[in-house]
């Protein structure tokens, strides 16, 4: 059985009907859908165990702090991290990556340098300006090449010993490039370099283990791998996190508090000040069970098989422009495409006049639309639910769309 | 196929396809843009005043059909007015020209222009 | 029909037994329950409706935007906001203070001074000691009176012309005491000092009206509003939101990016970066729909009768202590207590044993343990399911422990 | 009545009414502070020791009846042992004096004097 035959039926979503048709949902690089079990797992929470979190002597209390630590240890197994004190449960891949931006920026001194790429999302750009902004910092790309991967020669020229902090994404969410972590770190590394790796679009698609990637942080989003919304994930390599000193304070970051000081609790508490999203720490839970029983492995398989069909497909078509590096290379679960004569936005219109959810637009990545020379272009992506005929109407359906308008 | 006609006009298709207004306006006096954050259209309008009147006017961006359309038509009916008449155009006369069956969520892309408008002639940023 | 009549049946958690004993749930100041309408308007979003909001041009993204922006709407009404514009939905109160603490404080010369007191949450701590430390201010904090009030001839001499932010909390979750807001404010405002408002145990309780609060910023948390956990709130003068930098980066929050610069969207999405908590926006909304259909004033009126009746029999037991104001002063709806003898975690672990659910330590406000020379204390609150026999119980049961341990 | 049994053993109420070892321990050699982050729990263990051998014992804290307890039976046990051997103590050697059921939620109350005797030996963290 292809995995969609097992997976469908868990996701109620998929029995809307949109404008008249089934809904096809393409859009799950954005955010994708949740299967019944995470949907379930929240609502029984609420309904059974809810309290706040740590500090608690009473019986729901408990609850909640054991499922809310619970999800912790899911997701210590599911990236392969070392110890459960590496991973910090917070609101979004953009808000780890705002947490790393100001932790590690606020030791750096004027001069020093950031490396990010030329096809980072927006998230993992203006964090970095505002931080090298602010400590006076240069902050550089490396550049994407023509078919749509990173210039590995640039990244040697550009990193020196000035560079403190090299930032990058582990898959593209507009070109769907699968960049080499561990090659890119080792020569971070070498440099001297921190390394942050942007896993939003790798995590839902790739088996991930953090002893193989070589980074030392890694952040991820869980609404975009059939979780809920209001969670992250900020893996970091226990030493990288022992070094970070706290930005943001609170409730339970803290063991020991007088008004003109304050002393840290362990790590991962130390990074999660406040109450946490402990119904959405339920749900992570949930998704991460559901991910492992299909099995990452099938996961990808399925997506890249949808990926390679969606490709060809529109490829295929006359007026049709498809970007990111060429099929024959391993691409992450997204196809970015233009329609000759359409906007973006009306491509998308278009499809979901026939009930097909895509992307336009610039994709949360301007800088790189200004280096591809367009100010948008739809988006594809794939999730566990897509099914191949699902694939097929949509190239059948932008076949059709030069004429329409 | 696709149900397009549900979705876009026939005026909408020729003012997308030969927008009258598009492109830069040299010696523009009153400039403003906007960005329709729910779907990130962004529309940059540029009207040349002789006193109180609108002399001229053109719009770039990049915008869907339904905002192009209405951008272009926002310019020609509001080139030879006074500014206070200009401001006075409403969604109603955008559609009433458009001819188009607009969706509420839809409806954003039609309003752009004029919010664009109004910041234009309000003395709002470039 | 009291209100707990009208809403018990609402709340599916209180279908919970516990050690044996229905549920008594007396912890409400720490995380609230959540009616049966809060769960299911996330579940129904879920099943329906989710996709990623904003430059979405598919149905789901337009309705999940819809919703996720009716719920700025929904907020702006309740707490009689001037407009939407005004209303950022953050991830909790911890983290707007955060938020407003890194974004005031980054313009602040050394030797400024920022204004606490000592009944804060580490929540209203923290963040200024950290920004306090990165740009050299000096912290000071308006010392509470013996009777557990705001000393406001201390915050007299405390202001000054160095004064640049005053912070403090609306109601305290320890003492009860509620502050006088559109006081402090005046005063603070005459020195010319930006203000700060800890909402987190006053908008669960108090019908709000920001214009009639005079603070520039009001920050809070849904999730003890009969709220989801995962977002919150920050309401902040428009004036004043407008003339403050952002210092978080991400998607949504920019209208254009390059490189090395970006240019800020509007508020409110300039505060908003990444993905945002969609699906507790829709709870959001559900929480205060529901509130609104009791009435804040009833909220207010059933939660303070319980409350004086908590204060009245506690107090009247034989080595039991009561903390804050006088019970002829009007409170929140907290009270906490200490039984001779006991240590508080044995305190909420005998309670617990009969089913009621107290929450026991420093209620992350350890200065104010300190002035109050405790270690910590138990503490019971209150909200719209609560009955009087349960605060009976609640005092039946204390009475007696002193005798068990 | 408060079912009181189920929660603390006699051991634990006469432990948590007249500790035996509570209190500052001059001229302490070894000494670490942790806290339990469930539920706030706060112990600080302060040792004696003469070579190897642990000569003293005494803790400080703000902890719970059962904790309390776990910390006394803990520093009674350890006093006159060599460290090794001090360090071999099990949560199940603490449980056997306290003659208590603790339910699995409550036994970081019971163990976290253990982990705090271990930094302790360890040189870590006053
Ligand atoms: C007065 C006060 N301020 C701040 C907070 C922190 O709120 P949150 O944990 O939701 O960020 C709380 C609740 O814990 C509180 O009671
Ligand atoms: C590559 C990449 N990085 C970062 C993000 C931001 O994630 P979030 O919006 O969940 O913070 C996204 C998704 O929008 C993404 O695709």
């Amino acid at each position: 059985m292809r995995l969609h035959e097992i997976t469908r039926g868990d996701f109620p979503v998929l029995g809307r009907v949109v404008n008249g048709h089934p809904l096809v949902y393409l859009d799950s690089a954005a955010s994708s859908q949740k299967p019944r079990t995470v949907i379930e797992a929240m609502s029984q929470y609420y309904a059974r165990s809810h309290a706040n979190v740590h500090r608690s002597i009473h019986t729901l209390g408990e609850e909640a702090t054991e499922l809310y630590e619970g999800a912790r240890d899911r997701v210590q197994r599911f990236i392969g991290a070392q110890s459960r004190e590496e991973v910090v449960l917070t609101r979004g891949t953009t808000d780890g990556l705002n947490l790393l931006a100001d932790a590690l920026c606020a030791g750096l001194a004027p001069g020093d340098e950031v490396l990010i790429t030329e096809m980072e999302h927006h998230s993992n750009i203006i964090p970095w300006q505002l931080a090298a902004r602010r400590q006076r910092l240069a902050l550089r790309a490396v550049p994407v090449t023509g078919s749509g991967l990173l210039d590995l020669d640039a990244l040697d020229r550009l990193l020196s010993a000035r560079t403190r902090v090299v930032a990058f994404t582990h898959v593209s969410n507009v070109l769907g490039t699968i960049n080499p972590v561990a090659e890119v770190c080792a020569r971070a590394r070498r440099a001297g370099a921190v390394t942050v790796v942007d896993g939003a679009q790798a995590a839902p698609h790739l088996a991930l283990d953090m002893s193989l990637l070589g980074c030392d942080f890694y952040v991820f989003s869980p609404h975009k791998m059939l979780g809920p919304t209001g969670i992250g994930v900020l893996w970091g390599r226990r030493e990288r996190l022992e070094a970070l000193e706290p930005t943001r304070g609170g409730g339970e970051m803290i063991k020991e508090v007088w008004l003109d000081r304050a002393q840290w609790n362990d790590l991962p508490w130390r990074f999660e000040p406040g109450t946490p999203p402990i119904a959405e720490a339920v749900g992570l839970t949930a998704a991460v069970e559901y991910l492992e029983k299909l099995g990452m492995d099938r996961v990808g398989e399925h997506e890249r098989a949808l990926t390679r069909q969606a490709l060809a497909g529109l490829a295929a078509l006359p007026g049709v422009r498809v970007f990111g590096p060429p099929a024959s290379v391993s691409r992450g679960a997204v196809v970015a495409f233009a329609v000759e004569g359409l906007h973006p936005h009306d491509v998308a219109a278009l499809l979901d006049a026939e009930g097909i959810a895509v992307r336009a637009g610039h994709h949360c990545a301007m800088p790189l639309m200004h280096r591809l020379g367009v100010v948008g272009t739809a988006r594809a992506s794939f999730s566990v639910f897509n099914a191949p005929d699902e694939i097929d109407h949509l190239v059948r359906t932008v076949a059709d769309l030069r004429s329409v308008l | 196929m696709i149900a397009t006609r549900a979705l876009y006009s026939d005026v909408i298709r020729e003012r997308w396809r030969r927008p009258r207004f598009r492109g830069e306006l040299p010696g523009a006096t009153a400039v403003a843009e906007d960005v329709n954050p729910l779907c990130g259209d962004r529309v940059r309008l540029m009207l040349r005043l002789d006193g109180v009147r609108i002399v001229a006017a053109g719009f770039v961006g990049d915008s869907c059909a339904i905002c192009t359309a209405s951008a272009d038509v926002l310019a020609e009916l509001v080139v030879g007015r006074p500014a206070a008449e200009a401001r006075a155009v409403a969604a109603g006369d955008l559609l009433a020209v458009l001819q188009a069956d607009i969706r509420p969520t839809r409806m954003r892309c039609v309003t752009l222009p004029l919010s664009v408008l109004a910041q234009a002639l309000n003395g709002g940023g470039a």
